[in-house]
């Protein structure tokens, strides 16, 4: 094993698939000056070239339409929208066109198509730069969702995911770019659809996805000596693995779902309906979603923790649930 | 102009096939909605099967096109079968795109046909894709994007020419100028007479040509596909026609019935004939036996759709994920 | 009372509101010419004219973003997107303009827009127009939701749309149009935010919207012999008139929610996590969701017939609930 | 040009305040991020004041603009209290957006001033609405929207123009031609010279002007306004100019220093002062004095917003509904 940061990880797993196959290529804005604003892509420019790394003018319509157009002749690739909150500009090529052209053309078309982008808030960036919109493309058939935590998941699963012949929403976040982990030296990748139990537990589940993981391990952590908590991070939404979180809740007999994205209408609400259809009877209480403020993300420091799901908020929903 | 006689042939085959297509269409989406049965939205091309010819024709099958709602001229010009067509306007099994597309989501892509869209202006970004293919693979295959007056004020239009014409991708966008956005005026949808004169602010040539002038549209087309072949980057083709039905079959049309005439003086049909027989090309009795040939080809491709299965409720799901 | 047709019940409330107020006009593309897709603008333009009366170039990005900025500088605005499957293309102006400018101002803006439009399945229209979309705008703070089930409805809750004063999506559904219904003869409002009781039962609560409030009040009926079932029409999905959902659970202790959206990640989820949440002792069954296939919707009428739940289906849902 | 003593004097005090705006924000900035307190993402607009300033002085109060994501020049030529509007970039309850709108969202609605944008391109829209209520209205009120070079590459730049065009909207669109896109040249956004020349295409007037020149921008845009007050529609105005510090703060600035120094060479600010001393409008003396009197007011407005309060997180829900 070897630490890196999310943000290498992810530029390992670019630089691997784009060296094994040289129909992968990159495209976005500022990719080859800045290598993106996470940086993730800094020197592939330089490694690949301007052909396979290309920095477009500030027109995502234009370079998504172009990724899906590329993908069902034949190429595959990798493109990324700087802020997710600016999938508004630009979502009909990915909601009317990439999710359902395989379907529309009865199969004839294939996709293989990537689009990376970042979400979050916690960076007083305010309400267009700080959304999470993974239920918007869950909610979508034909578009398969990944939404990674971990150095090692956003390897593995960027891997897959380029590797994957269908449209994949990567969604990264913002604060997660700097953090360390642990990845295996060798190659490997992650499936998509593949839950991980990031902590085990007897008490309760605690489903978290992205920045929240790390915020549900540390409640989970803190309240050690009172609860026993399981962390579940299903990785990808689409596909979602029920099996490993229907396990869990069995076990446990009671669920919280923790997410950045606000509550209202929320992927954590289709979790809800799910472990409720089928595992009602193993629910000793009712499942909770702890999201975000049903509000646009305030740029005030103080107005914008009070919106974002955190430690001492979780902790609370868990002792709610457990008492 | 220097053209073979079989492809002058073939493009009156074409213009054929594409009339008595829709004539024989626009009957069945009838006799269906007569009996219960509504096929959705039927949009005709009668009156601007020029511009889908002319541009089409001499394409090669490795060529690409992105059709429109108002796509099935494109696809029979691309060289789509017109019996899997009819089978997918009435949702066959069968069909062109199995019954899951229907009339505007037609899809054959070992033709080159990248399907039709039902959202205007959307595949002005997916011809960039398919250009960008080609680039990327150094052939010299070209993509060949339609789209209405409507479609033009759509922001992908700037997007795409912008890109287009920076990455100098081979791509021919083709605006079909049929005066109309269902029942918008082209005088209500932009203050400038011609959306070819556009491609300056792009730096990319802007042809205005005569829709309905199928020789017009081929010339325009093949100069635009050399420069693309060449690796000189789009250009804007932007072919004044006229479309004889209203937008969709459902939808009422109030059009000035002096325009309509004078529109169909213009027919790009009778004048092309008229050009052939005045060349001494074919004589009238090869044109009617042509025409003879065509009509019993559309009048087969309508039994085989109306025999053809419906697809199995069953099956719904398949085709989702690769 | 009298009988009126949906569409006719839209085009009085926007005649009325016209005339009540100046400030209010109308925006869309073949709305002139044509009354729109519905036509249920029909005969408007002839009576108020071409300046309140606006038909606009094919360019939804334009006309919205307009309506918004119109809105926060004093006029009404009532903009009319042909489908909701063109939202893709707009979407910007409504997410992160107009439900954000009012907070991200510091409530200094006010924002008294209405977006029509209609969404739905059912006349083989294919995957990119038949689209039921709410979710996503249930999922963004700053919008209210509303999809009125029935003409009384559509022209309570549209004039209660256009007088308020924050942006609301309004759903019509393509199949409604042409349906008729009663309504008072005088004039009346219904506010947002209220609830009804299309049909009072004790076994079941069945909540569904749009056009699945008849198919659910159909199912109903033909159950009537074996289960009496209450068939609630929340109208609007934001505000959400929880107490009245809340109520008929707990007196019923079971829970349908019928959509014709796809049912992963659709607003029924939300319903089922809110009542499992705060009805959780009431439940004797797990609640369920029936909603739309998670498929782009197909063409053929065999396949859209599949996607879509229709009277057997809920009946069947009913029954397996109530066993 | 005939410009009054005191509107020239206004704009040198524009200029200055908006050059101390920047530096003082850059250093609070700079302060918190050492302090542990990330401020968010704050884009300077020095080096590029002489278009904001030219474009506002002259608007009367009842004119509104449409800013941008680097909008703390727009927000001060339209008058915007600086003390405000620093207390919102420190995120605090006296700010110009109560703290919850931040350096990119800063409204005032009463000073005509609706917002800055996060989102590129989405101003144009807006900009329409804004005109279409004067418009709706009779009143002769006129809107100004700024959008920057590579903004005018997102759809919404063609379809604003063309329904302002089309409408004959009482709008002046502003491109301020910085040269970049974040990291990206124009060049690699464009492949034609001026964005201005895109005009033609929506049947409008394009200009293009010298950014650095406070008093070219001001005679065309004064036009443009004339001409929008007239009803004569919306007009297209490229400033080339050109932004000192990186595009915000936390991203490397990898710039040419040869190119950056000879922008700098053209700074605003003392061309613009050497224009005053050579027409005998202000002594140097006078313009040192103003430059103090603008320096004060700067450090008045930092320490009003240091003083300033956090908003109470249980308010936090306020101002999402009306
Ligand atoms: C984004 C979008 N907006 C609106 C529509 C509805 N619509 C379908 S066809 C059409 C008119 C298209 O006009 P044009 O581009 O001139 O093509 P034509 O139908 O004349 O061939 C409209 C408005 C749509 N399908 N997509
Ligand atoms: C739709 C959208 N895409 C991308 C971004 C990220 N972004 C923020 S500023 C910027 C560059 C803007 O360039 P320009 O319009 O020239 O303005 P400048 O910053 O030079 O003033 C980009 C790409 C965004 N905010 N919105
Ligand atoms: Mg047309
Ligand atoms: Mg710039």
């Amino acid at each position: 094993m070897k630490e890196v940061t999310y943000a290498r990880a992810l530029q390992e797993a670019l630089t691997e698939e784009m060296e094994r196959d040289e129909a992968v290529f990159l495209i976005g804005e500022d990719i080859v000056n800045l290598g993106g604003v996470s940086g993730a892509l800094k020197g592939l420019a330089a490694r690949f070239g301007a052909q396979r790394v290309r920095q477009t003018p500030l027109s995502e319509a234009a370079f998504v339409g172009l990724s899906v157009g590329a993908a069902i002749t034949g190429l595959r690739p990798v493109a990324e929208i700087m802020y997710v909150d600016f999938v508004t500009v630009c979502l009909d090529q990915i909601i009317n066109q990439a999710a359902k052209l395989r379907y529309m053309s009865g199969g004839q078309l294939t996709i293989p198509l990537v689009i990376r982008s970042q979400g979050g808030g916690g960076t007083s960036e305010a309400a267009q730069h700080s959304q999470s919109l993974e239920a918007w493309f869950a909610h979508t058939p034909g578009l398969k969702v990944v939404m990674p935590a971990t150095a090692a998941d956003a390897k593995g699963l960027l891997k897959s995911a380029i590797r994957d012949d269908n449209p994949v929403i990567f969604l990264e976040h913002k604060l997660l770019y700097a953090t360390k982990g642990e990845i295996p030296e060798e190659e490997y990748v992650i499936p998509l659809g593949q839950a991980e139990v990031k902590r085990p537990g007897e008490d309760i589940t605690v489903v978290a996805t992205s920045l929240m993981v790390h915020k549900a391990l540390a409640a989970a952590e803190s309240l050690a000596d009172e609860v026993s908590v399981e962390v579940v991070d299903p990785r990808t939404l689409v596909p979602l693995d029920m099996n490993c979180i229907k396990a869990s809740v069995q076990k446990t007999g009671r669920l919280l779902v923790v997410q950045e994205a606000c509550t209202r209408g929320g992927f954590g609400s289709d979790i809800v309906r799910r472990v409720t259809e089928e595992c009602f009877a193993s629910l000793v209480t009712a499942p909770q979603v702890l999201g975000g403020a049903n509000l646009p993300m305030p740029f005030s420091r103080p107005l914008e923790t009070a919106c974002i799901p955190r430690e001492e908020t979780i902790t609370a929903a868990i002792r709610s649930l457990v008492s | 102009m220097d053209i073979q006689r079989d492809t002058l042939v073939e493009m009156l085959r074409l213009l054929y096939t594409i009339r008595a297509f829709e004539h024989k269409a626009r009957q069945l989406y009838e006799e269906n909605r007569l009996a219960g049965n509504f096929l959705g939205a039927l949009h005709s091309y009668e009156g601007e099967e020029a511009v889908a010819v002319g541009a089409c024709v001499d394409l090669r099958k490795d060529d690409r096109i992105l059709s429109t709602h108002r796509g099935h001229g494109h696809c029979i010009a691309k060289g789509a079968d017109v019996k899997l067509m009819m089978a997918e306007l009435l949702g066959k099994e069968t069909g062109i795109s199995k019954g899951r597309g229907g009339s505007m989501h037609m899809f054959s892509p070992e033709l080159g046909l990248l399907g039709g869209n039902g959202i205007m202006g959307a595949g002005l970004p997916l011809a960039l894709g398919s250009a960008f293919t080609a680039q990327y693979r150094g052939t010299d295959q070209v993509t060949v994007c339609f789209f209405g007056d409507g479609s033009s004020c759509q922001g992908t239009f700037h997007e795409s020419l912008n890109l287009a014409s920076l990455w100098k991708l081979p791509v021919i966008y083709i605006c079909e100028n049929n005066q109309y956005a269902v029942t918008t005026p082209v005088a209500e949808s932009f203050p400038v007479p011609n959306i070819a004169d556009r491609a300056a602010g792009y730096g990319c040539p802007g042809v205005v040509v005569d829709g309905n002038d199928v020789l017009a549209v081929y010339e325009a087309v093949g100069e635009a596909v050399g420069r693309a072949r060449a690796g000189n980057g789009p250009t804007l083709i932007e072919c004044k026609t006229y479309r004889y039905q209203p937008h969709c079959m459902v939808i009422p049309d109030r059009r000035d019935t002096a325009e309509m005439e004078e529109w169909q003086e213009r027919d790009p049909i009778p004048r092309f004939e008229q050009y052939l027989l005045d060349q001494h090309i074919t004589s009238e009795a090869e044109q009617m036996q042509l025409r003879q040939q065509v009509n019993e080809a559309i009048e087969a491709a309508a039994a085989f759709a109306q025999v053809s299965s419906l697809p199995d409720p069953d099956t719904v799901a398949e085709y989702l994920w690769a």
